[in-house]
């Protein structure tokens, strides 16, 4: 093809198909999760768990209690930014919230030792 | 020992140097001026601008291949990467790994903007051909304006790696310079009234959609568009180790490591290109001027869609988010909130731009493609 | 033009496209949906799923070798660390930079339960050979039972490429199954006091222990079967340093950076080999089989030889720790814990039982070495 | 050329040549970036700037009021120590003060905005 | 060699043959370790060490007072967590004792500089 | 049977392996003790001894190049690199990015220091020569006492690949000995009076200057010297991205992957290349040997040259800082701290001894271009 108005042509019009082809895609996204999401109530999929036999700490006592949150906040921020070297004024840690216990997956290579172990 | 010296003063490259070679030295100067201090997209420009530098020192051997058995020299090997189209895709790894896709899930309607902005890659396409440049060249030219490095870097090596020089440093110093060059051409095309329109909030995007998304895209553009694979593929298989949650480790090194260590060998071997015999013509000032109205074309290819599209939705869409479609992630978007918060300082258009611009990462690659899969 | 059009259609994939592409690529989102939402090794599975679903798309070249001067596809250059052997070694560095020998030190017969696993390499060997497969084919099939990835790969990519791909795919998924296909193997072959057993407390493993384990094994294992050097060596310098204390930065780098790249690049080029027309054939369902078959054996080998150990202990060996021996670092170690733990949630295995877990890391490498020695 | 000695000749020669270039160099180093600052001054370069828009926190109130400082900068080292891996004697944070609100500059590409964003 | 049964007889023996001398050598270990460590203690090499000159901030008061230690680790752990990006429940910091002073040794590659010129 | 058992015996590596070779299993394993236990350059004589190690077990082909269309070892693909002169380079890019030049800036007549310190290079040189080894033999052994690990293996992989083993052995061992070699020369060479010096402090030195800095030396030395670019342009890359203030991401993985990565494959395989018969002839301890007086001559070389800077200067000189001139940053900066610090504890050297301390990377990188040029 060695028509330059032709390429353009081609090139403009596969540009709009391949992306409008995308839209479509995406304008059913929000049906097919909602009517996943609602499916995947129905059965909760029983696949059995590897129960952490490792007791975890419980969550530091600061980082639950809501009164004390502006003053732990101001501390982390100040400790975040030292040791990742950031300036304190260039973020800010606006929310700080205990985590639930998290079940190991079925994720097995042998890094998940060092990530996983060390939860411990 | 008198004519062991003049003998070894002639191995210097004093005396070898040209006066093109010596022009190329204070370019590379300028550039890295522009790099460093005025900060033009430095993690290019700085490893760009050096690498042209090394390239015109003369008889360092820096790039020439093996020969009579001896090795190479540094950047001939560093820059196979290049050659072989290596770099770019694995670089886009990393982009997909750093790119949030969240806001273009939200507003699909966005696709359209960043697929207009890809006029910035078509009309200096032909405007290219009529200056008399081949197919090749042109296609290599119209590529700057999808204000995308990998992809033009990755085009250009394919179809003309002769102009791979001009046209990286033209396609970043733009990217730089998109902050001076889009906002006159939004204002002069779009009305006060259509600046001030507030968008209707995104809706949330939730894990299963972002991770969908990039299997889907990968899948659709692949089947239309082989040629654009490599890049695609790359870009959503980064976005997908991003999006995953359990592989965060693969996310983290694209996003660092590999993408650092990449960006550095991609720079000085491109930069490595602009040797002076091949720089210093005037096809380059044509490229240079080519790539400014380039990014013009696609900056108002976006706005005048974006205005199709105010239009249409009955004014429901801020013209001014079309000139993200162009790519260059973010700062096209921060030039469409900026522009917008100039008429209306309660508006926040960042996050309603941000889905043209990832668009515009999708949109130049798919335009790649076309090109590769024609020219190539 | 309606002639250029329909030249251009059919330069889609969507034309070329076959049922057995079709296939690879559902198959392919169904390794991503194990991988991402089951967990199944995500870090290996996504990568190679996601480079199954690009090879799969026709027409993209991206695996295509160089020709008539033209560069080749991406891809293909990744594969080149796979075909020349040099990921799986250099993974198998970062592996040992992550392993911690110290249990294995401190209970030197857990590496008999390390042996005896290794009966699932070469009882599907045998059985795969009556099923007409050729030898070479034979131990590739049974590395699987090794349930160790880099090993797999290599063994394979060395004696039969073309069953990299389900042979791949099998060891990692078995990998992630291993806490359903073991406990009821476990359970089978053991009495409620075998599994009740609590073992004694392990002894301190001093530091110079842990720095002259792997220059001993490297030489020991070089010297008795030089075929395992690539792995044990690797493996061996990883963890020396780990346990040097003096060279962190290089045990932290090839537990990230170098690790994390390579998985990328072995992932995508591993996945890519499954093509359909290499994938979709009776063959591959048997491999599918022999390695559930395989991971089986190993489990079965490891338990009875622990049944040995614990009759002549006197019973101070819980047999359950010699399922770990497959391999599958951690997790089977963790799945005699849980096994033992139900039983009496006070017998904490876990330390025990990684013992045997890493012997069973050297065993399948010696194994490797065996049959690349005796077929390569 | 294959005599040992002007090998050395030229060598030790070009060694002290090219290193004291460099020192001729050096030696104007204070001089001209001296000249190049006054210079500076005179024009004080008014390129458009894209004004941040994103607020940004103030940095938290511990970090600028000076009594307590030293209790802070305790804090932090030890955080910085536990978080670096690295032991707490090893170094000192000797002060803590607020940043001045930056502003960003022409550089666009896309890991910018991982870096950029980031900081709202 | 083509009969696998051969091979099978091989591998089987050669796996146990090779991990079984690891065996041998490793129960040698404590016995080794055991005489090397008292051997050691005979002459306790007196290496001329180079001394750092530096001063090393002392310690930060905080990190080896008892009393404060829970409180301290408190914030430590969720500063980490918050530094480090994992969840606060995901790990615990047991125990906050002072370091030693350390020794340079003989380790002198240009990054030696980085590392330990930095712990000034 | 029988026979296949003796045909499997015969093919281990214990009835194979040579004297010479057991020999440098134990050479390597004192390498191995004298990186780990007492620290000498551990980052790399622990991969360095490792690949010794590795090469020196029989049979196991680690190091054999392809054949017969099998591929090749995993050594000999990671000693591509060094063959190509790929690594040290971008070693030296990683080292830029680690060095600070301020104290050389500050003090611009630390170079003639580094200048002097180059004697270690060129009197082993000579001395080499009526010794009876070839001047390209001579070359590598006197860029030994460059004390720069990179640009002696660089020199060395050029012009006499045979002796890598050795050199790279006696340049890391010798640098980390420095604490031990040079104090004895600084004190014989020196007055008390002389030790006492106390110099002024040095002035700040501002970004700018900073920056400008490596461009130039880049662009100065290029052209001086073509043969110096890979290394001194490397070098100078690397500080650029640490000085920009806007380049941080590639100074950091320049810091950390890269130059992590490419010092284990630079280690094992530059150790591999140090296999018996190469190594174990008397040319080895002759390079040993002849190591140490390059390190002492340079010693001397820069703490004479600082006598006459002493004298010139009327005393503001202090010349222990001349010794820091040989490179082994920053140990031998050290050293000129703590042989002052014992003349009068007062006395802080150790700013000033920078300067000349990376000053004789420069010097040493110039050296080993006019060797290059010469005789490349
Ligand atoms: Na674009
Ligand atoms: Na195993
Ligand atoms: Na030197």
């Amino acid at each position: 093809m060695t028509n330059p108005w032709m390429i353009m042509a081609v090139g403009i019009l596969t540009v709009f198909v391949a992306l409008f082809l995308i839209i479509i895609f995406l304008l059913g996204f929000p049906t097919f999760f909602a009517a996943l999401k609602r499916r995947e109530h129905g059965h909760p999929a029983p696949l059995p768990q590897i129960v952490e036999v490792t007791k975890k700490p419980a969550p530091p006592a600061s980082t639950n209690t809501a009164p004390e949150d502006a003053l732990l906040i101001a501390v982390l921020t100040a400790a975040v930014a030292a040791a990742s070297g950031s300036k304190p004024g260039s973020f800010a840690i606006t929310q700080v919230h205990p985590t639930a216990p998290e079940i190991g997956g079925f994720n097995t290579p042998i890094w998940g030792r060092v990530e996983r172990l060390a939860r411990k | 020992m008198e004519q062991f010296l003049s003998h070894f003063i002639a191995s210097t490259g004093f005396i070898a140097i040209t006066w093109g070679q010596v022009l190329m030295l204070v370019f590379s100067c300028i550039l890295l001026y522009l790099g460093i201090v005025r900060e033009f997209e430095p993690l290019l420009l700085v490893p760009i601008a050096f690498g042209m530098l090394l390239a015109n020192l003369p008889m360092s051997g820096i790039t020439d291949g093996p020969k009579d058995g001896l090795a190479g020299g540094l950047i001939y090997y560093l820059y196979q990467g290049v050659k072989l189209g290596i770099y770019p895709p694995l670089i886009f790894l990393g982009i997909g790994a750093m790119t949030d896709f969240g806001p273009l899930i939200a507003n699909p309607w966005s696709l359209l903007l960043g697929s207009a902005a890809q006029l910035g890659i078509f009309i200096p396409f032909i405007i290219a051909y009529y200056l008399g440049f081949d197919l090749n060249a042109c296609a290599s030219i119209g590529i700057i304006g999808g204000a995308d490095g990998p992809t033009a870097i990755y085009v250009t090596s394919r179809l003309k790696p002769e102009l791979l020089g001009p046209i990286a440093i033209a396609a970043y110093s733009y990217m730089a310079l998109v902050p001076l060059i889009q906002p006159p051409i939004m204002r002069a095309l779009t009305t006060k009234k259509e600046r001030q329109v507030k968008m209707a909030q995104l809706r949330e995007v939730s894990k299963a959609e972002r991770i969908v998304f990039p299997i889907f895209v990968s899948i659709l553009i692949g089947l239309l568009l082989p040629a654009a694979v490599p890049l695609v593929g790359s870009l959503m298989l980064g976005n997908l180790f991003r999006e995953t949650g359990v592989t965060d480790r693969l996310s983290d090194t694209a996003q660092h490591a590999l993408i650092n260590i990449l960006t550095i060998f991609l720079g000085v071997s491109v930069g490595s290109t602009a040797s002076a015999e091949k720089f210093l013509n005037p096809q380059t000032l044509m490229i240079i001027g080519l790539g400014l109205f380039a990014f013009s074309c696609g900056t108002a290819g976006g706005v005048l869609f974006g205005k199709i599209m105010y239009w249409m939705t009955g004014g429901k869409v801020n013209p001014l988010i079309g000139s993200a479609g162009v790519s260059a992630v973010p700062m096209a978007a921060r030039v469409s909130q900026v522009v917008g918060a100039k008429e209306d300082p309660t508006n926040f258009l960042l996050m309603h731009a941000m889905g043209p611009n990832v668009a515009g990462v999708i949109g130049s690659a798919v335009a790649a493609g076309v090109l590769l899969s024609v020219l190539g």
